[in-house]
């Protein structure tokens, strides 16, 4: 077994991962594992930009963004989360500007800022310029910046090792009140070296999980082909519980059949929405801010179109973005990425033709549960000592039920750089947990069980089937009935699996190997999310139940914690438990969400 | 570490190959020129000696070859001003494949008249 | 979903057929992949993988196809799919381009599409190189902001001609294609190539920094900006379209401004 | 706790050592090399083409080169000026082309070391000869027959 000792080892060098990093490495000993080259990690895929009260081109307060962050989640919000995170923002563009980011600027050379859906002035009373930006590759010069950053503070990578296992020892203690639990603590991860197949134990006294989304369980997406919820995976089966597993975001405007993302900055600077008769349908589900209202309501405004016979193209089956009445230098100057995409993707030029646009799975809501120092919770209340989470495996909660836009990198920063710190200052005082004689041996199995498998499912098609069905039947729009008949597909889908064959037997490089072990993650998070929305009977921010097509603050106004339980069943699926978690509130009362 | 396959020859464009003429012709140009500076030497010898070198150049043979000099001069010599003015001048990177083709047409017109009138002087063999 | 009926105000008359639409075009291709893996042979050889494919297909999905229905020990890197991560740089028909960015209608596809590694770096196992070396001269040109100014309390202005001066060698993705499309680098790796200098670039035009000169000293190395002969593959691969030579050939002069 | 077998370093910064760049060349040798063969370049192009006009062109072209021609030229401090530069710029700069070029291609230091001999020898073994011929030349040598000289020589 080889043992890695570190103070702090991050997983994940994403915006949120190099974040930490930067905190934690000019503290303490660090180590960051990552299974993509760091400058590869989807952060860099984001564009439109990073919120933050800055109040440089008009009138804002970081009160004003709380409020549209719990309103735009739909109030299932932690406020308190809300309100650190509208309040750090400022701090959080102004670092990132110190350390070099080159954000687009005013005429008087301060950062410029933009609009976005769902961030108003005074509470909803009209759209306000928040979203600070670097052209439409925000996320690119995010993560760009933090690398060279990391390079500059010279934190240590252990580039393309792929964590498998958390590990976690467990001590019998008692609560305040006398009753007796488990308190898990965390010893280090286990990581598979991709370049020569070995294993690598990682001790650390702190572990912060930053490894991202798990968009690839969905057909149509924006995210990477690496984004396969590994770290929730790797949680949950360490039972650790994942929260509102059930809230995942469509984007309204991925490139139709494709999933690639046109930002919502398209329309932030004055692209329409329109259906096949030219209408400009979004002035009938949000008069007041219309193509700028959050992207849950967007998206379904778009599905409802199509579902009425109003879509575009053979099929029928998508709307148009339409931005030929800008001027195309200014296209150019702000937009020139996304424009290019649907050219090059496409092949339709954007400033004379509309742009075939529909939703695309974008984000995940839910994660690992943390409490405001990104700490993990094991549950409603108990801290994990020195496990971090932040970034998109995190699930805080600032999203509530529906994340507005440019809040995710504004996410990563403060909630990163919380982790980073938090995690080091534990380092220092906090002894090792010891590492079990044989901490690999679960890595080692699953492994080498995957490199022999000699059955006759291929993976490739495995996956294909389950993001299908993902996208018919959990997507913006969901019931029962397709919720149940996704748990039976999911069910026969984990029985093939165990009957899968690979083809490459080798050390070097096998990424064969390693698609079929995200198959596993995929499919144990497809279930979650499946269960956790099958529970939730109401429709509330990214999650629409047309069965129960309002909001049930009565019943509902919590988050929902799944469990891995194998005595436990929840919607008759076994090894899963279905609890909930009280919303935080401070200063805002739920009210009739509407833009 | 694996030695790097071969692979197949990598499709440059118009920079590529104007830099792959531009390193032929100047190596040719300096082989050359060792030979030319030494049989010029030869004029110290005798006028004799010097002489007789020099009408091996008068041959119909040599005159193709003194042909593809000055071609290769010319190119390198047309294709070293391109070279200088993307260099020094702002929009030379963005119009390089169009100043190639600027040295190649000039390299033409030069080389034509040259070209007749040289080998007419080869071949109908002057004095 | 309960939508109130306003008919929207703005309602424009769309050219028919707007939008793309029709069927998409199916056809068959070749796909001819270098293969290499020392844990089997020393060698390496060409696999032919004949596919269907369609006409919004990239040569990504072409190579998703051969290892997901044909061959798993297929192997390359990949993750965004859209041309933003940098992963996928390869040679495909002899010049280096993103393999998720290349679509295959714009290939001549009544001949088999050749696709290897890219050049110059080591090759580890099919198409994955060994991009060490490639970081390792990103690491050496210090890609990172030095300022020993005072901490402003809020951002450092810049006007946005400043900010516009180094745009270009911001969008900078790291891919490689650049730097491992250069014969200069293909000769004996010590150059430290295009990108390098293009992410020197970023900082040495960036109005906010003060180490443009230690930058200038590095690149003035023997294996520095002398090094690079104007050849223009690097400018032609980018597929951020970064006018890669353009910003080498400014900051040879930037060497020599400050030196002469 | 389980011994540690041993404890590799991360990847990052393992670099083969084809790669690696052995100590930095102080001083801005690379620098003048590479303004010299732009300056020399412009110079040369005057030169060169004056004299190719001038040799091959004018007149009966190659066919009047001869001794006369040379010396007639060489009589004239104008063109041993102008053959003069146009030897050491023409030298000094295909030498130094050519020196780029052994440092791309050679692989081993040894074979680039003996490669650069070679190369620095020629040319200083050139370029003095020329100069000398150029400098030392008589357009009239002593013994020679009077056909072949220049018309401007004395009769013997
Ligand atoms: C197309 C697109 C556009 C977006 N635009 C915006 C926007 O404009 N504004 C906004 O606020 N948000 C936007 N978002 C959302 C936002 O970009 C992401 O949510 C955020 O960047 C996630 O960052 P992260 O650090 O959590 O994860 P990532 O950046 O995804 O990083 C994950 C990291 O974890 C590593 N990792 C994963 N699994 C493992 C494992 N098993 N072992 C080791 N390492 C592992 C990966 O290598 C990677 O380094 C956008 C998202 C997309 C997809
Ligand atoms: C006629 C006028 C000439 C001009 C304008 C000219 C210009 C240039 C320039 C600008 C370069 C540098 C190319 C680079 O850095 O990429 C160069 C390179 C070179 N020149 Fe010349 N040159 C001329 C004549 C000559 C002559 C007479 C010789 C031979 C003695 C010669 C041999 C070379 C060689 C060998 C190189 C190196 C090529 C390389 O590195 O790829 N040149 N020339
Ligand atoms: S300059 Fe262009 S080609 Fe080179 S690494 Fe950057 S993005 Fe890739
Ligand atoms: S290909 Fe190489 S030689 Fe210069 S212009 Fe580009 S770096
Ligand atoms: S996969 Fe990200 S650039 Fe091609």
């Amino acid at each position: 077994m080889q043992v890695h000792k570190y103070d702090v080892v991050i997983v994940g060098a994403g915006g949120a991962g190099m974040r930490a990093a930067i905190e934690s490495g000019q503290r303490a000993r660090t180590a960051v594992l990552t299974k993509l080259y760091p400058t590869r990690s989807h952060t860099g895929a984001a564009q439109g930009g990073m919120c933050a009260a800055l109040a440089n081109v008009e009138e804002d307060n970081w009160e004003w963004h709380t409020f549209d962050t719990v309103k735009g989640g739909d109030y299932l919000v932690d406020q308190d989360a809300a309100e650190v995170m509208a309040k750090e923002a400022i701090d959080a563009v102004l670092d990132l500007e110190k350390m070099g980011l080159p954000f687009n600027r005013t005429p008087e050379g301060k950062i410029d800022q933009r609009r976005f859906g769902g961030h108003t002035r005074d509470h909803g009373k009209s759209p306000v310029r928040r979203a600070c930006y670097a052209a439409d590759r925000t996320g690119h010069m995010i993560l760009q910046t933090l690398y060279q950053n990391c390079v500059k503070h010279n934190v240590e990578f252990y580039n393309e090792y792929y964590v498998l296992d958390l590990l976690i020892v467990e001590e019998d203690a008692t609560r305040e009140d006398g009753s007796a639990y488990k308190q898990k603590r965390v010893a280090g991860v286990v990581s598979y070296d991709l370049a020569s197949g070995e294993i690598h134990v990682f001790q650390g006294k702190s572990v912060v999980f930053a490894s991202g989304g798990v968009g690839k369980v969905f057909k149509t997406t924006s995210n990477a082909h690496t984004l396969t919820g590994d770290g929730m995976g790797i949680a949950f089966r360490r039972g650790i519980p994942l929260e509102d597993m059930e809230f995942f975001q469509f984007h309204p405007t991925g490139l139709a059949g494709l999933g690639i993302l046109l930002s919502e900055a398209a329309r932030g600077e004055g692209a329409i929405l329109r259906n096949s008769d030219g209408e400009r349908f979004m002035e009938r589900y949000a008069p007041t801010i219309k193509d700028l209202a959050p992207r849950d309501i967007v998206a379904r405004s778009m599905a409802n179109e199509v579902r009425e016979g109003r879509g575009c193209g053979p099929n029928k089956d998508y709307v148009l973005l339409d931005l030929t009445h800008l001027e195309p230098a200014h296209i150019d100057a702000k937009l020139p990425d996304i424009t290019e995409f649907a050219r090059t993707y496409l092949g339709v030029e954007p400033y004379t033709d509309p742009v075939p646009v529909f939703p695309t799975a974008h984000y995940a809501m839910g994660g690992i549960p943390t409490n405001i120092k990104a700490e993990v919770l094991q549950d409603n209340d108990t801290v994990v000592p020195g496990l971090y989470a932040a970034g998109e495996v995190a699930c805080v909660s600032v999203h509530g039920s529906n994340r507005l836009g440019t809040n995710s990198l504004l996410d990563i920063n403060v909630f990163g750089k919380r982790a980073g710190i938090a995690a080091a200052e534990y380092a220092k005082t906090a002894e090792y947990v010891e590492v079990p004689e044989d901490a690999d041996q679960f890595t080692i199995d699953l492994i080498e069980q995957v490199r022999s498998a000699n059955g006759t499912e291929r993976v490739a098609q495995l996956r294909k089937e389950l993001q299908d069905t993902m996208d018919a039947n959990v997507q913006v729009f969901r019931s029962e009935q397709t919720l149940n008949e996704t748990l039976n597909v999911i069910a026969s889908l984990r029985e093939r699996y165990k009957n899968i064959g690979i083809q490459d037997r080798g050390r070097r490089f096998n990424l064969d190997l390693l698609e079929a072990v995200e198959l596993g993650f995929l499919l144990d998070m497809a279930q979650v999310m499946t269960v956790a929305a099958l529970h939730r009977e109401e429709s509330r921010g990214g999650h629409f139940r047309e069965d129960f097509p309002d909001r049930d603050d009565e019943k509902f106004m919590k988050h929902s914690m799944a469990y891995k339980d194998d005595l436990a069943t929840s919607e008759s699926v076994a090894g899963i438990r279905l609890e909930t978690k009280p919303v935080i509130f401070t200063r805002y009362e739920p009210m009739v969400r509407k833009y | 570490m694996s030695k790097t396959p071969a692979g197949t020859l990598y499709r440059g464009r118009e920079g590529m190959w104007s830099w792959v003429g531009h390193r032929v012709t100047g190596v040719a140009i300096f082989f050359f020129l060792l030979v030319h500076v030494l049989d010029t030497a030869l004029v110290r010898v005798s006028p004799e000696a010097y002489n007789v070198v020099i009408a091996t150049y008068k041959n119909p043979f040599m005159a193709l070859l003194e042909a593809g000099l000055v071609a290769a001069i010319v190119f390198h010599a047309f294709n070293g001003l391109r070279v200088i003015l993307v260099d020094f001048w702002k929009k030379g990177p963005k119009y390089q494949a169009q100043l190639l083709w600027g040295v190649v047409g000039l390299w033409v017109l030069v080389m034509v008249p040259f070209l007749i009138r040289h080998l007419t002087l080869a071949f109908t063999g002057g004095h | 979903m309960t939508a109130e009926t306003v008919e929207p105000a703005s309602k424009v008359e769309l050219a028919p057929g707007v939008g793309g639409g029709g069927e998409i075009p199916s056809f068959d291709i070749t796909l001819k992949v270098r293969r290499y893996n020392p844990e089997v042979s020393e060698e390496a050889h060409w696999d032919d993988f004949k596919l269907t494919m369609y006409g919004t297909d990239r040569v990504l999905d072409a190579l998703h196809k051969a290892k997901w229905e044909h061959d798993g020990s297929v192997s390359f890197r990949r993750s965004c799919a859209h041309g933003v991560c940098g992963s996928d740089a390869m040679r495909i028909n002899g010049r280096n381009r993103l393999a998720c960015k290349t679509l295959l209608k714009d290939l001549d596809t009544s001949k088999p599409i050749l696709v290897e590694p890219i050049k110059g770096l080591p090759v580890e196992k099919d198409l994955i190189v060994d991009m060490e070396p490639f970081f390792q001269s990103y690491r050496e040109i210090m890609p990172f902001l030095i300022n020993s100014g005072h901490e402003p309390t809020r951002e450092r202005l810049q006007s946005a001609e400043d900010r516009e001066r180094f745009d270009d060698t911001t969008k900078c993705i790291l891919c490689a294609a650049c730097t491992s499309s250069c014969p200069v680098f293909w000769t004996d790796g010590q150059y430290f190539g295009p990108a390098a200098i293009v992410n020197a670039h970023r900082f040495i035009f960036d109005s906010r920094d003060d180490a443009g000169d230690m930058r200038l000293e590095i690149l003035n190395d023997k294996e520095g900006v002398w090094r690079c002969r104007t050849v223009f593959n690097c400018t032609e691969a980018c597929p951020r379209g970064i006018q890669v030579t353009k910003a080498i050939s400014e900051v040879k002069n930037a060497v020599l401004n400050r030196k002469i | 706790m389980a011994v540690s077998s041993e404890i590799q370093a991360p990847r990052s910064g393992r670099v083969a050592p084809k790669y690696t760049r052995h100590g930095s060349s102080r001083g801005n040798f690379e620098m003048l090399a590479w303004l010299f063969m732009r300056v020399s370049g412009l110079v040369l192009v005057v030169l060169i083409f004056g004299h190719l006009f001038v040799n091959l062109m004018v007149g009966e072209g190659v066919h009047a080169i001869d001794f006369g021609f040379v010396a007639g030229k060489w009589a004239d401090p104008f063109w041993q000026i102008w053959d003069l530069a146009m030897l050491w710029l023409a030298m000094l700069h295909g030498t130094n082309g050519v020196r780029t070029i052994i440092n791309d291609y050679a692989d081993k230091d040894g074979t680039r070391f003996w490669l650069k001999t070679v190369l620095y020898a020629a040319t200083a073994v050139i370029i003095v000869l020329g100069t000398l011929v150029i400098f030392t030349f008589n357009p009239c040598p002593p013994n020679a027959a009077a056909e072949l000289l220049p018309s401007f020589c004395p009769a013997p």
